[in-house]
């Protein structure tokens, strides 16, 4: 059963350094303050996973919390670059990080395989590109009825998925809404996982596209308000687009950067 | 009417969804096309976004692929994995819409790295993200790309997503289903594959365009069709709704 | 695009003798009305696919449309049997009826790969079963990561899905809710698809655990207002629990049950 | 007061819930029994229906396993394909509640065929529904069969499901990730597998019946332990919860 914890609290119990971390959310509701947290309590060596690592991941990456980054598209969405992942795979900068490089279809699949306590997936994907060159994580597989040479990608299964969601009750038993992004697959394939939420609530009365994540599956929830921005929080606050532009001035630069770091997240 | 050259492009791009029933559909360009033809001559047009939006409608252009429009006008939001493997990967989507950093003559693509070393490239791009199952899978692949010596390359840095391989059968020695691009629109012309060689073939240039100008800009021996048409004048009509669409979407 | 069609039209256009036939509904929404139709029509050596065959099954087989039958769990759930099934099987009454028998999660895995694209798809299942000697639409596959054999299904494309919904729009969009079953999957992996409805109305409103088809996924839809009695539809009406109890001794009998035959469908 | 068999196997199936977080339901006798659990000492137990409904409250005994109310009370509704790969596969659920026509000296069990001949049986019986992969994924299994040798008997006409297979080890060469059945309740007293050998034995029988009893219902010469217990007999409040249930639960 989800136990009800404090944010620091739970990243202090849940988050170690060397994980391999999933901070998930598919534009909407992503774990931002549970990054930040992340950061504060300078994390080393992570393996950050994220099909679409964004701002939070660029802020990790630049504050030095990751070894690792497994990935399929690594952008500031609607802007362009993020300038700390490319200045850390480009320069080192401020540590060398290894990439494992998939598609979204494949990454999708590798978390649907760890939900499934299967050891992979299959998929139509990939096939002719570059990545067969250089992402070791890939092979083929052969249907045993048509003979059919397919995609084999292996099944993801982080030490820790982070998630941000609406609500949960004081039970631990979480919901979210609208664009649910593969948060449930990850959430299933991590061996604990810590829930963000905007509020408890004594009821969870039925919502529409309404995703329940029952507490027997959840480690830990912890009520962070605003906890996603500046991405949304659907029901709750609209996306801060104009911070994901001034996301590109101040990462672009190596000094403001770290200036923003020292001064937001003390770091 | 005047107008820039990115605007005829969006305009050629949203013309070229007439018929089509449902688009998968990236952000940026491909975006603004798919929602300018669905105000113009294809209001039944299904949109179809990577975050799980299925029919979404939004009222202005989204910032991101999954911003909260979406979700609230779509006939249906599914979950990110089932958008990929029920609705993209059997072949139901008429069209796939997408962009690159660099194109070659058989309209493969890279949005990966650019530099000969992937582990020390030098610019990372984004990458993949859902490109190379849309270019795999969609029944027809349209591209969006500003032409130019450097995204129009005689060799990828990365093949990201294939187009039509090294040449004709490829795509069905790959085991890929959809036919692959049909149509490169640029800020100069149209494109479209041989039905031969499937070699890129500049077809139509936009008004005011010489097709050696487009040749200039090709970092291959561009082939250019024996007739070049010539891009219809984007009407009133085209021009006013897409600067409404792009007005009503600024931060 | 959905067509809006009579039932008798959809089932004369959509189903054919010979055709691999799928009436999905697990225990909630089965087109039951549908079946009706079918035997009214007299189709003839229908495979007849489905993971809970129950009573609208039993009446197909009893009437003899069936040639063979592709299912998990042949019964009449929370009363027993079905007779007309048993009668095939072990009788050959009134012809012959091959099987090819899985488990639910078998079945339920081959319509995912159908709706999918894939040929096949991978479980942990059937291992040190009789099954494994005596379906032959089973076989291993083995993971290339981890070299651990699993069990591969192939996948199941129906010629028709045939599914019952409680309500579409004039567009022809789908919206069911409550138990959705392996509907979904059903109607995705099928070569064409007839949805039966409670009512068309204006607009679908959201639903909570709503499952949306969008009309053009759809070949047909058609309103039949009870269609899946004596299932339930909820929000529409309850299961009739007694004629479950009733059917029992109306299948029991051949004779009883050519009567209800004739009286009933006029078959 | 005075109880019926079956009334008293119920019982001892709901206590055998205690302690338990999750556990899949198959209709029937199983489904009475974690439905008097959850008003007895386990009212926090997460009732699965393979259905779909995850943390049913239903007010009555659902007749099938796809009762409205299941839905209507659940914690979370998910389709059939979710149930089975994302709950039941990979072994979040702590037991899985089996009954059978047919059970072996290992636990294995029939629920296809009666007679020799799988094409041509003397009785077809519903078939396998989900009970392989309950019976393989569930971190512990529990069965409820009415004792006798036409149910308990040497060898099955068909297996259905693996219990512990031929013996000690058998489920981990076959890969089956749960620990198997761990007790079987009968309308006569209890069954669990011995520590080395896996043969079911009787550890206790129910107020009233004779192991020699129990061995004479049983197709297989039944092991029976050295000390057998004897189940607690039923409590008014047990009886009077369970009768409660039953009765409002009539058609």
């Amino acid at each position: 059963m989800a136990e009800l914890v404090g944010l620091a609290e739970g990243i202090a119990a849940l988050v170690h350094d060397g994980d391999t971390v999933s901070l998930e959310g598919f534009t909407h509701l992503i774990p931002v303050a549970a990054g930040h947290e992340i950061i504060r309590q300078r994390r080393r060596d992570l393996t950050l996973a994220r099909m679409t690592p964004d701002i939070v991941y660029d802020q990790m990456i630049g504050a030095g919390c990751a070894r690792r980054l497994i990935f399929a598209w690594g952008g500031n969405p609607g802007v362009g670059s993020l300038h700390r992942l490319r200045d850390a795979v480009e320069n080192d900068w401020p540590a060398p990080l290894e990439i494992e490089e998939h598609s979204h279809a494949g990454m999708a699949n590798r978390y649907t395989a760890g939900a499934s306590g299967l050891p992979f997936a299959v998929l139509r994907g990939y096939t002719g590109t570059d990545l067969v060159r250089h992402t070791s994580s890939l092979a083929t597989v052969t249907c045993p009825f048509t003979g059919e040479v397919l995609t084999a990608v292996p099944a993801l299964n982080p030490d820790v998925a982070v998630i941000h969601a609406q609500r949960a009750d004081r039970k631990g038993n979480v919901q979210l809404w609208g664009l649910a992004g593969v948060q449930k697959e990850a959430v299933l394939a991590a061996k604990r996982c810590l829930v963000t939420v905007e509020e408890i609530v004594e009821e969870l009365d039925a919502r529409p596209n309404a995703v329940v994540l029952p507490s027997w599956v959840i480690t830990a929830v912890a009520v962070v308000p605003g906890g996603a921005k500046p991405s949304y929080a659907q029901g709750y606050y609209d996306r801060d687009n104009l911070y994901y532009r001034r996301w590109d001035a101040i990462s672009r630069d190596r000094d403001t950067f770290t200036g923003w770091l020292a001064d937001e997240l003390g770091s | 009417m005047n107008w820039e050259a990115e605007e005829i492009m969006t305009v050629a791009a949203a013309r070229a969804l007439a018929g089509r029933v449902a688009c998968f559909v990236g952000i940026g360009l491909p975006s603004t096309a798919a929602n300018l033809a669905r105000r113009l001559h294809a209001p039944e047009l299904v949109l179809i976004y990577e975050s799980g939006a299925i029919g979404a409608k939004p009222s202005k252009l989204p910032l991101s692929i999954g911003d909260g429009e979406l979700a609230e006008t779509a006939d249906a939001v599914v979950s990110v994995p089932e958008i990929f493997n029920y609705w993209l990967q059997p072949g139901r989507i008429d069209v796939g819409f997408l962009s690159a950093a660099q194109v070659d003559r058989f309209g493969n693509l890279n949005t990966t790295v650019i530099g000969d070393d992937y582990r020390r490239p030098s610019v990372r791009l984004p990458g993949a993200g859902g490109a190379p199952e849309i270019a795999a899978s969609c029944r027809e692949v349209i591209l969006i790309v500003r032409q130019s010596r450097r995204s129009f390359v005689e060799r990828l840095d990365f093949v990201t997503s294939v187009g039509h391989g090294s040449g004709p059968g490829d795509r069905a020695r790959l085991g890929l289903r959809g036919k692959g691009p049909v149509m490169v629109i640029t800020d100069l012309g149209v494109l479209e594959p041989d039905p031969q060689t499937c070699e890129l073939t500049l077809t139509s240039v936009h008004p005011g365009v010489d097709p050696e100008t487009a040749r200039r800009q090709t970092g291959w021996p561009l082939a250019i069709a024996a007739q070049v048409a010539v891009t219809p004048q984007p009407t009133a009509q085209e021009l006013e709704l897409l600067r409404d669409l792009v007005k009503r979407s600024e931060v």
